[in-house]
Parts: structure tokens; C-alpha cells; sequence
């Protein structure tokens, strides 16, 4: 076990696997030499060498499309787009292509690559160095979609994308790398050797995909969350002194359908929370999944807590973003006597 | 509203009811190319991406330093590829027109570029074809039942009934499933290449697209990252001259050659007639030479004509001049063929309407075998349950759910 | 008036917006010379010359991008994307650029750009030229998104959108091109002059966008819907002798959340049906939209109609068109009593 | 497992610890290139592409075909100019280091490029920057304080905050919004100028863009629609050598060079040095007289240096050689223009430090107004509402509801 906040638990999972499966290749945009934007790949191509810690052109479509091409020829290609917000050049490549290729030749082909990328606010990114587009994603068959909270998830699941046999886009929320983050951008910020999930096996170990993890055990209202929302929410409910179940659902598709209607059986109110823009975006699947299947339970309408139905604002990132405030009104709202 | 507009937009020679008029087709002499060395410098080579290399001569000789020199079984071969694919491509395209099956696309007068570029490489050298490359299929040796049981979406579909007609693949004869989202192969080729060259290994990827495709993104990403890692790849570009309806000048071939984007990039560009079949042959040995001693891609144009329609749900006709093929300067790769093998002693007519027999018979026995795993209307069905498979590697619950669902409504 | 199907209304919209306003141009692959692969612009080049109706290579993203540097030099392109499943290419320029020009710039640019593609399946076309996408767009904010069901819609709501200074991609359900579809394939088709929406003023006229159209007023349910899915619905809604509400919603952003809640306060059941994929498909926002703004109203959950969460396959077209059958199946679940 | 891997990677000269290497520059001596009309056929201007065109010579004197023989006072305003650029970038980055605003990014050694093709062209062309061309928003008269109170996202901002620093427009000066995403702006720059051409309007467009950047696929659409409707644009790849991290081989400069593209795809294609004040206001000159004469569009690849970190987000250190910047074989464009100036009798020391001292005054007094409409942390703020507007032209009911709820969150 050893301190490892989100960026070096990326990182040791991706040595794990560069040193036990020589098909294992790295690609992406400063990635090699430098060690990429965020250091994720740091050190790597020193010790793997630049033919598997592999720097590329700026060009996320062709960075698709080539690995696609290698993951057909045996290798696993983990490959970095630089910020989710530019990752919509290598679209129809994940969409048309990626998606598609077990389906189309009935398995004949398949391609397992992973696609790393940050995503999220809350570092004064502005509009394009900011946005959670996992939403889109999950609508498209044949992806799978995962997004940790933390250094321990982030590592096993990471591990378990790189060897799982489909495709994945792996979400990266950036504001988590150094620390968990309440949604107080005022109050000093926490490194996450001071969690309980900064303390990381040095080793080799798994976190499966389509579990959900039961962060808080609780009986008065289920959240259902993900990425940065998850400590948000938790200190939300704990500034209002709910005794809420907090679900980090960590991998979107496949989905955690047990765990989330087992809890909102029991809690019989929920509410949804994550920091992309609400139209449309995951919480909507969320909510439809809970009405479909627990509306007999609910004592009050599923609220959602979601960034606003605007671009990321430069000048008003945390009025865009969905803290505690926010949270706190949702659950204010569930927890009304019908 | 009288608009002044000073865009420019492409000629297009001929229009239904104009001549024919392929004057702006530029055609170097058979013979008059040289023939660098494979490992030549880019820039030395830049002459080949604006002439074009030719070897069969008018008189049906072969000519210059590009002459393959192929033994008379190997035309022979060539030939009978040529001419299955043709034969093929006729009966599917009347099978569809009998309703037979939903959709076909023919390769009428480009049967060349598949087959002799097919026959130039190493069968484990992988291949991401187009949807008009049925070429390749044939030379890779892919029964035709197999092929037409595609065509058919029917319980031997190699696709499990989940892709159009011709989007055919072949794992084990490095055969890469057809896409119908125009040129994404081509930077997945490159890809693969980057990934031979990584694991150390010989084989070399080679791709077909339209001209009209190179247009899309993913042509450049191709071009871009062959040239950059140097990977061992073959670029190769069909230049029919229309795509769909779009003449070859609105994909940028009007003001330079398609080969010509090679150099561009760093790479090699070839500029061949591609109803050549012993210049295509000779342009693609040289490539892949190139590509095999590490001198990395290129980029070949394959100069040929769309002899049909472009697909079944097309009529040439509303865009084109009718008589426009019979006046294509680079005649049909079949014809030329076969007279310099009947020049050269090694073919006869009599030969050849015993061949074209052959093949009509075969290819009326493999329908005919074909047919019994179902057609789109009759005989055996694949099973619908099928459709929720291979999404992802297991089933996740949600498409269990939804299979069992589909059971329920379907009862 | 005069009898057209829904590509000669499209045309008409077309005709009449070149005619009436210079700075509209249309531009896409096969639409001028040969008129587009579903005649959409028949004529139009021939009427208005090459500058004005013009051929684009095949490149969808340059094809977008091109149009939204037209669009702020003053021109009010109207650009095809042959099919919906190949506006991949073109979605970064969409959701990047097209969609944030007015906000980043605080509206002193703006790209007033229309987008139509046919969209859906039916056709046999497979899973590449069948995708009904739409979902992903309403969740990218600063697009408007259209999908009308009828040629008097189309018309009046391409006018709208040609108009409108804001971008828009507009989807045309080409199953329903030719005449309404019920969703069984082996009855004969039924031609558009039979039908009331057939029927199409052959001048300027427009629809507004965000106004849902109730096709058929009703006291037992709420079937919220559009495209092809409009007249399944009410065919299955027929069959089962139902006095349902039926909702074509026309325009999804913006949304008309008014007619749509009035509807099921009245009616206190609610289906949502489209023909797009599930998972996170736009029938999530409509549910979750009713269960938050209508929960004490609902007498049973709301249901959702869809295509399966595969993609679209050429050989089970049928088997995965959410035809009657499927309709039916919801409609019976959502009238069952408590 | 020790791969004997065959991939190719392109060569980096000079990484940390070794020492700078500029060998692979390759230089035209100034004066050399001939010049050909503005009206001449592409293939007969091949050379462009890979020659380098060059003014200024070693003994800073204005030598060849290319001497654009600008007015003495034509030469002060492009060196005031390129020292306001330096200057306003010299305090800007420390503003940022003071946390004042939250990000910028310089333009240290490649002012020319902004500064020199701005004044080439007309105050109607419109012009597509890219985020280190702060020397177009100079040239073309933006207030020091607009731009200062866009990088503070404060009450002025041009953006209402919307964007991240540097990322300005305006609209009154043809100057269109900088993007966060690379290389969007190359194409929307030719679909204007296809519009303006459709006008009958006389303006072209001209945009810029990083040679790291012409990797995206957006660069292939702009060429290509360029050509295909031989557009009035400029497009102009600022080759800096850098992208942050990435060296210029890795975007395809180690086979060619970049402005061999255009060729590739048959448009004229210009090198220029970059760093030559005198060199890049001529091809400028050359090309937008090529594109108001219906020439067509021209690829300007601009040889130059970035001389500082990528943005303050960045450390070069960690991936150059240090003193990289200094080994620099064409020197810095300030500093060559001097000396051409003073050579020619049009300029001194003197005058020179006193304009720098001006312009050091220009800068802190309008950083002083500046910060009266806010900066980050103090002062008047945007209001927060804002953040709903022009999503769309009208504000949608689900936008005005969210701003009635953060109004209460608020509160
Ligand atoms: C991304 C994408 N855009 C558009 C289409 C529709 N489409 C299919 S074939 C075709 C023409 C292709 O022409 P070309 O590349 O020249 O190939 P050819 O048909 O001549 O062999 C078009 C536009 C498509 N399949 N995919
Ligand atoms: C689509 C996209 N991908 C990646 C990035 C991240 N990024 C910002 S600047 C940059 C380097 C660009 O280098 P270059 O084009 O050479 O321009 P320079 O910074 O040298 O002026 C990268 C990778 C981005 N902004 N947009
Ligand atoms: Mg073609
Ligand atoms: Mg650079």
C-alpha cells in the first residue's frame, strides 16, 4: 500500500499493465517524452521506451483510428486525448467505427482500446477545458463508459479497461487528481493522502466494470453519482445531517441497475447528481431507469443536480458548477412530506 | 436576384446530352515512366505522382522499365480473377433487381486495381478494402457462397445479418470488415501497420478508398500518420472519376492529381493507369518493396473509370453522359489483358469463352448453394436473438432484458 | 394547397426561401446537378444556379465548417448531410464551433446555419444508413434540434429554421418521405395525398419551433413522440381502442414542456416513444422532465418505446423498429391499475 | 520483453542536457529565391514550397525580388508594432505569475508573423486568428485595454467572461473569435471567403494556425475546399518548431515541409523565414494579390521560433534544450528590423528606447484602466446572469428557469 493521489494511481496501473502485457502501447498527445499535460504518463517512456510510450500528431481522430487499427492487429492501445473537451474530432471514429466493429463481423474483429481522457471543471479551465461529455456516450451501443472518483477505483478499473476485450472511454474528472474536492473552492485544498481511497496497492489488482460502490450506507434519501459530484454530495447530505446512501456508480455502461434500485427500494427518494449540463445528459437515463423500475416506492418526484444547459463560463465557473448549495436544495426538495 | 459570384467551381466535362470528353485526362506514353529504385529519396520520385506509369502499349505489348515480367500462369490467374469478378458482379447486380437481395454495388471496368494489386501482395499482408474492391475477396480465395451468403443476410452470413450487402470481411484471410462510413479504413490501416512495425513483424497493410473519399478526414489522419511514423502501408486511391454523382474535380482533382497529396505529405506518390493491369501490378510490387526494406508508404492513384452505376439505387444516366465509358481513354482492363496474353501466345478466344463459361457456371451453382441458407424472404431465417449479440463481448443485462423483451412482443 | 410528400415540401421550403432571400445558399454531397440521393433539391440547381445550390466534396466536417464561415460572412446556408449516420465527421465543428459562436463571442458573431439530414430506419438500409442521433445533439447547448413527422410541418418548420439566426440540425425521418408509416412493412404503402398534412400551401407560410403539435386529443394517456414513431403510435393506440393524447413534439430544443405537461396532468399516464436507441436516448430527458414536473399527477410509471440498445441491423429491421407490437406492449403496462 | 521494434519515430534534435541543433533548418540565403507573377500556374511554383524566401540578409540589408520597398514609416509602425506585442506579452505573463488573470500565452519571437502579414493585408480582410497572433489584434488598433479586460474576464470583457484569456474578437475590426479547439478557425476562414466570392465582394480572409495544429483534420477540409473552389484565402501555418511539448516532426515537418501541402493539393505554396519582417509582409503581399486577382488561395508556412513556454501552464525546460531559443539560426524579428532600420538611416538607438519606454507606459497605463472594471478576484464583477444569455438569441424557458434557480442558490 502506498499514498497515491489520482494521476500517480493512473499511472502505476498503466506501468502494471505496460510491464505484464507487452501488447500494451501508449499514444497521445505529449504524452511520451513529456509525460503528458496532467504527468499521467510520467516516466513511462523512460522505462518502456518510445516505441510503447508513443507521442503522436494533434489529431484525435487519426489518434482513434490508428489505435483501432493496432487493437485489430493484437496490441491494446491506451491511448490520452488531452481534454474531453477535444475529443469530438475522434467522434465518428468511436461512434461509426469503434462501437461497431465486434457487431458488424459478428465478433470475427474487435478492438480493445481504451481512451483516457480528463474531463470536468473547477480549474478555471473555461468553456473548452471543462465539459463532461459522458452523457453522449453512453447513448451509443457498443461503448463501454467508466468514470472514478478516486485513486483506488481509478487504478483497478483502469487495469480492468486495459484488459477488458471492448472498447472503453475512461473519464478522467481532473479537479480529483490532486485531491477530493467538496465544491468549496474556497476552503484549502485536500490531498488524497489524507482518504482512506489514497491508499493504493502498489500492485497488480482489479476493480470490476458495472459495480457500483455503495459509498455511505443510508436510509432517507438514495444520490446517485459520479466523478466530482460524489464528494459534493456526500457533503451536502452531511452538512444537512441526512442519513443518505451515496452510490458512486463509477461505471456508466455497463450500468449498475441492482445497486441502484435496491437502494432507492429502500430509501424510497432520490436524487441524481453530476456536473454535466442537464438537458439530456446521464442523469435523464438515471432517472428514467429509477421511475421505470422503483415508481412504486418513490415518496416524491427523482430530482436532478446537474451543471447548468450553457457552456462552462470562464468568469462563472462555480456558478456553474453544482455544489453544495445546489445539491442541498435538491434534497431539501425530495425530502418534502408529499 | 442577379448574383456576380466570382466562386469557381469545377468543370465537369460532360453533362447527359453532352459529348464525352476526357481531354483533361492526362496519359504518359506505356513505357515512358522510369522506374526509380524502391528506396529512392520522396523528393526524387516526385515526377511519378503527376505522370502515369503504363505498360501495355496500344499494340497490346508490354513495355518499359514498370513490365512486371509475370509469368503466363500468373496473367492466366489474373484474368480469371478479373473475369469471376465481373461475372459476379452481373449476376448479384440481376439477383437485386429480382428482389432477391436489398442492395448491390458492381465494380464494372476497375476489376484491375482488386485483383492485380491483390495478386502483387503477400496473403498475409492485411488488406481494408472498399465496398467496390470485390476484387480482393475473390484473389484472397473467399468462396463465392460465402461472399453471396453476405449479399444474402442469411443464416451462413459471415456478418450475422447485421451489415448491408458487399460489407464482407475475412479474419482468416486478413480480409478487414468493409465500413459503410466512407474512408475510416484508411487511417485503421495505418494503424495496423504502426502495430507491425512495433511488434517487428514483416507484413504490410495496404487500403483502397474512393477519390471522392479522400475528401473526408480520415484520409489526411492517413497520410499524416503513415508519413510520420513511416509505417509500412499502401495508400492507394480509386480514382473512378465520379462518386456518385460528383465529379472527381469537387475532390480536389482538378487543379492536381490525387498522387500528388503523397509528396505533399512526405510520401511516394504513383499516378498509374489503373486498367493497366500489369502497370498496377508493377506500381504495387514496387510499394510494397518500398514498404518492406523501410522505406515507408505510398501513396498510389489508380487512374480507371466507374463502368456501372454506383450502386443499385443509382442511374448514371441523370448525371452523366450516357456513352461517356465507351469513350474512357484507358479501354477495359479485361480486353487489354487478354489481347497482350493472346499477343504473346499464352491465351486464345476459344480459351476464353471456355473460362467465361466456367466462371458463369460456377457462379450460377454457388447462387444456387447459396440460396438454401435463406434468401431476405424465404427458406431458413436467422435466428433474431442474434441481434443483441456481439454489442459487447457478454451480454450486459440491459440487452438481456431487451432480447427477452423482443421474445415476448415477437410472440 | 396542393398535394406534396414530404421531399417535394422540402423543396418548396427550399424554392422558397432561395427565391425570397439571397443570402440563403444549399450546399452538400450530390445536391446540386443530380438534386440529392432523395431529390430533396430537385431542380433547385437548375432554378438558381451553381453559386447558390452547390456541390460540396464528400466531407462532412469541411462541409460544416465551410457553411459556418459562410454563415458569419452573412449568408444563410442550408446544408445536407446525406444521412444522419455520417454527421460523425462533422461533430466537432457542430458542438465545438457552431454551437458556441454566439456565446463565446457574446452575440457578436453568430452562425445562422441549418443542417438537414434523413435520419431513421425502414429502408433496409442497415445499420449505417438507418441512425436516428438526435438525442446526442439535444444535449449539446446552442443547438436547436427539429424532426418534423409531415410534409406541412416539414415545410413550414425548414422556413422557421432557415430563418432563425440560430443554428439548427434538422431531422427528416426518411421512412416517411413518401407517405405516413404506420410501422407494419407488409402492408402497401400509403401515399401522402391520402393525408390531411399532405395537403401544403404552396407559399410561405412557417411553424413555429417549440410548439408541439397534439395530433390527437385524448383522456386515458399521454403518448409524447415524433418522427416515424407519430403515426405507430396512433395506430397502436387505435387498435387497442384508447383514448390516448397523442404529443408530436416537432421541435425537441426548444422543447414544449407546457403541452406536454398539461397533457399528462390531465391524462396521468405517459408514454414515450421514439425510434432511436434507449440508453440515454432523448425519450430520458422526456421522461424525466414528466416525472419531475408531473409525479403527483402519474398514476403509473411512465413507460418508454425505443429501437434496442444495438445498432441498427439490415437483416432485423423489423425485429428492431419499435412497430404496434411495441406500443402496445407499453401502452398495456402503463393502463394496468395500481 | 525486448521489442525489436521497426517503427519509425521522427528525430528530435535537442532535448534537455543535449545541445541545441538547428542543422535540419534548412535556409535559403536572402535574396535567393526569384519571384514569380502572382498570377502563375502552381506547378510552376513548386520551389516556393520548399525554399525559404528571404529579405533581410546577414549585414541587415533588404535584398532580391522580394524587397517589398516599404516607406520608412511604414517600417516604424511594423516595429512599433512588434514591440508593443512583446512588451504587452511581457507584462501580461506577469500579470498572470501575480495571479491577476488566470492563464496567458506569448508570442516572444514571432511577432513578425501577426504583426508584418496584419499590415499586408487590408483593414476589410477578415482574419481568423489563432491564440499567438496577439500581433493581428495590435496591428488592426484594438485598445490595449479591450484585450486587458478580456484576459480579466471582467465588466468590459468583450467575451462576458465566457472564455478563457486571450481568446478575443471583434467584430468591428474583422477580427474573428479565437477558439479553444485547435485548427477549427482554418476552414470557417475558406467557407468565408467562398461566401465573399459568392458576394462578388472583394475582401478575402486570411487565418492562422500552429504546425502542430495542421495535424487536425480541420487543415485537410481548408486546403481542400480552398482548392476545390480556389477560394480567396490565405491560410498561413505558423511553424514555431513547438507544440508544447511536441516537436514539429511529429505533425510531418520531418518529410517535408509544411507548406509543401499546398502544392499537394494544388494551391501556390510559400516558405518564408519567418523572423524576416520585410520577407513575410511580401509573400503576403504576393498572396493576397493572388487571391483579389482570382488566383486562388496560397499556403503560407512561416518559419519562426516560439522563444517562451507554450502558456503559463507550461515548462519547456522539462522537454528542450535550454538555450535552445538563443541557438535560433534566424534570429529575432525585432531585433533584425532594427538593424535593417538603423542601417538604412530611418531609425536609432535612441529612438528606439524611447519607444520602448512609451510603450511600457502605454501598457501599465492602460493595465491600470483596466483593472477598474475588475480582475479575477476584485473590483466590479460580471453579473452572473450573463451566464444564460445567447445560448441562444432568445433566452429558452429551461435556460430562464436555471437562472431564476441560481438566483436562489445564490441567495
Ligand atoms: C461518411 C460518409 N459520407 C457519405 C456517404 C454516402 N456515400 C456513399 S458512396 C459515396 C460516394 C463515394 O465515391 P468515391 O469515394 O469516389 O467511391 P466510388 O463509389 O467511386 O468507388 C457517398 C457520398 C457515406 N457512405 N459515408
Ligand atoms: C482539438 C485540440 N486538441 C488539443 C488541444 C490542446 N493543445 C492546445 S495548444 C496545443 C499545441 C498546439 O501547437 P501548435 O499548433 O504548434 O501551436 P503553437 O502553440 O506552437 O503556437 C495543444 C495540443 C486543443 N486545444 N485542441
Ligand atoms: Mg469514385
Ligand atoms: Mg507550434
Amino acid at each position: 500500500m502506498a499514498n497515491m493521489n489520482m494521476i500517480q494511481a493512473l499511472t502505476s496501473a498503466m506501468d502494471i499493465m505496460l510491464g505484464k502485457d507487452p501488447s500494451v502501447i501508449l499514444m497521445g498527445e505529449d504524452i511520451g517524452y513529456f509525460g503528458g499535460v496532467f504527468r499521467a504518463t510520467e516516466g513511462l517512456q523512460r522505462k518502456y521506451g518510445e516505441h510503447r510510450v508513443i507521442d503522436t500528431p494533434i489529431a484525435e481522430g487519426g489518434i482513434v483510428a490508428a489505435a483501432i487499427g493496432m487493437s485489430i492487429n493484437g496490441l491494446r492501445p491506451v491511448a490520452e486525448i488531452q481534454f474531453a473537451d477535444y475529443i469530438y474530432p475522434g467522434f465518428d471514429q468511436i461512434v461509426s467505427e469503434l462501437a461497431r466493429i465486434r457487431y458488424r463481423t459478428a465478433g470475427d474483429f474487435f478492438a480493445p482500446l481504451t481512451i483516457r481522457t480528463p474531463c470536468g471543471g473547477g480549474i478555471r479551465g473555461g468553456q473548452t477545458h471543462s465539459q463532461s461529455p459522458e452523457g453522449i456516450f453512453t447513448h451509443v451501443s457498443g461503448i463501454k463508459v467508466v468514470m472514478p472518483s478516486n485513486p483506488f477505483d481509478a487504478k483497478g478499473l483502469l487495469i480492468t479497461c486495459i484488459e477488458d476485450d471492448d472498447p472503453v472511454v475512461f473519464f478522467e474528472p481532473k479537479r480529483l487528481y490532486n485531491g477530493p474536492f467538496d465544491g468549496d473552492p474556497t476552503k484549502p485544498a485536500v490531498p488524497w493522502n489524507a482518504h482512506p481511497k489514497g491508499q493504493v496497492d502498489e500492485g497488480y489488482y482489479t476493480v470490476p466494470l458495472g459495480k457500483a460502490d455503495i459509498v455511505r450506507t443510508g436510509s432517507e434519501v438514495t444520490i446517485i453519482t459520479y466523478g466530482t459530484m460524489v464528494f459534493v454530495a456526500a457533503a451536502a447530505a452531511a452538512a444537512m445531517n441526512l442519513d443518505a446512501e451515496i452510490i458512486d456508480l463509477r461505471s456508466l455502461v455497463p450500468l449498475d441497475v441492482d445497486t441502484i434500485c435496491t437502494s432507492v427500494r429502500k430509501t424510497g427518494r432520490c436524487v441524481v447528481a453530476h456536473e454535466a449540463t442537464r438537458f439530456s445528459g446521464f442523469g435523464a437515463e438515471l432517472l428514467s431507469i429509477v421511475q421505470e423500475e422503483c415508481f412504486w416506492d418513490l415518496e416524491a418526484p427523482i430530482q436532478r443536480v446537474t451543471g447548468w444547459d450553457t457552456p462552462y463560463p470562464h468568469a462563472f465557473e462555480w456558478e456553474y458548477f453544482p455544489g453544495q448549495a445546489r445539491v442541498s436544495m435538491a434534497l431539501k426538495t425530495v425530502m418534502e412530506p408529499a | 436576384m442577379p448574383i456576380k459570384s466570382r466562386l469557381h467551381l469545377p468543370h465537369v466535362p460532360a453533362r447527359p446530352g453532352e459529348k464525352p470528353d476526357f481531354s483533361y485526362v492526362q496519359i504518359s506514353p506505356a513505357g515512358a515512366v522510369p522506374r526509380p529504385q524502391v528506396n529512392a529519396l520522396v523528393k526524387d520520385v516526385a515526377h511519378l505522382a503527376l505522370e502515369m506509369v503504363r505498360v501495355l502499349d496500344d499494340n497490346a505489348d508490354a513495355v518499359g522499365a514498370w513490365h512486371p515480367h509475370l509469368d503466363a500462369s500468373e496473367l492466366q490467374v489474373g484474368l480469371r480473377h478479373m473475369l469471376l469478378t465481373r461475372i459476379y458482379d452481373e449476376r448479384m447486380q440481376r439477383m437485386q433487381r429480382g428482389g432477391k437481395i436489398s442492395f448491390y454495388i458492381r465494380s464494372l471496368g476497375e476489376e484491375a486495381v482488386s485483383v492485380a494489386q491483390g495478386m502483387a501482395l503477400s496473403p498475409s499482408d492485411m488488406l481494408f478494402p472498399g465496398y467496390r474492391n470485390q476484387g480482393l475477396q475473390i484473389v484472397r480465395g473467399i468462396p463465392l457462397v460465402n461472399l453471396m451468403c453476405q449479399l444474402l443476410s442469411n443464416t451462413r452470413d459471415m456478418c450475422k445479418g447485421r451489415q448491408l450487402p458487399v460489407m464482407y470481411h475475412s479474419k482468416a484471410n486478413n480480409l478487414f470488415s468493409i465500413s459503410g462510413n466512407l474512408a475510416t479504413q484508411f487511417p485503421q490501416a495505418v494503424g495496423w501497420a504502426m502495430a507491425a512495425a512495433i511488434k517487428g513483424e514483416g507484413n504490410l497493410a495496404a487500403t483502397w478508398i474512393g477519390e471522392g473519399s479522400t475528401a473526408e478526414a480520415d484520409f489526411h489522419h492517413a497520410l499524416l500518420f503513415a508519413s510520420v511514423y513511416q509505417a509500412p502501408v499502401i495508400l492507394n486511391v480509386v480514382n473512378n472519376q465520379w462518386a456518385i454523382s460528383t465529379f472527381q474535380g469537387y475532390a480536389g482533382g482538378e487543379q492536381r492529381s490525387f498522387a500528388a497529396r503523397g509528396p505533399g505529405y512526405g510520401m511516394a506518390g504513383i499516378r498509374v493507369d489503373g486498367n493497366d493491369f500489369l502497370a498496377v501490378y508493377s506500381v504495387t510490387q514496387w510499394a510494397a518493396e518500398r514498404a518492406r526494406t523501410g522505406g515507408g508508404p505510398t501513396l498510389i492513384e489508380l487512374v480507371t473509370y466507374r463502368g456501372a452505376a454506383h450502386s443499385t439505387s443509382d442511374d448514371p444516366a441523370r448525371y452523366r453522359a450516357k456513352d461517356d465509358a465507351e469513350h474512357w481513354p484507358l479501354g477495359d482492363p479485361i480486353i487489354r489483358l487478354k489481347a497482350h496474353m493472346i499477343k504473346i501466345g499464352e491465351w486464345s478466344e476459344e480459351r476464353h469463352e471456355a473460362l467465361v463459361a466456367e466462371l458463369e457456371a460456377q457462379v450460377v451453382s454457388s447462387w444456387k448453394e447459396a440460396v438454401t441458407f435463406g434468401t431476405l424472404n424465404e427458406g431458413p431465417k436467422l435466428d433474431s436473438d442474434l441481434m443483441f449479440e456481439d454489442v459487447f463481448k457478454e451480454m450486459p443485462e440491459n440487452l438481456q432484458r431487451q432480447q427477452a423483451l423482443m421474445r415476448k412482443e415477437r410472440s
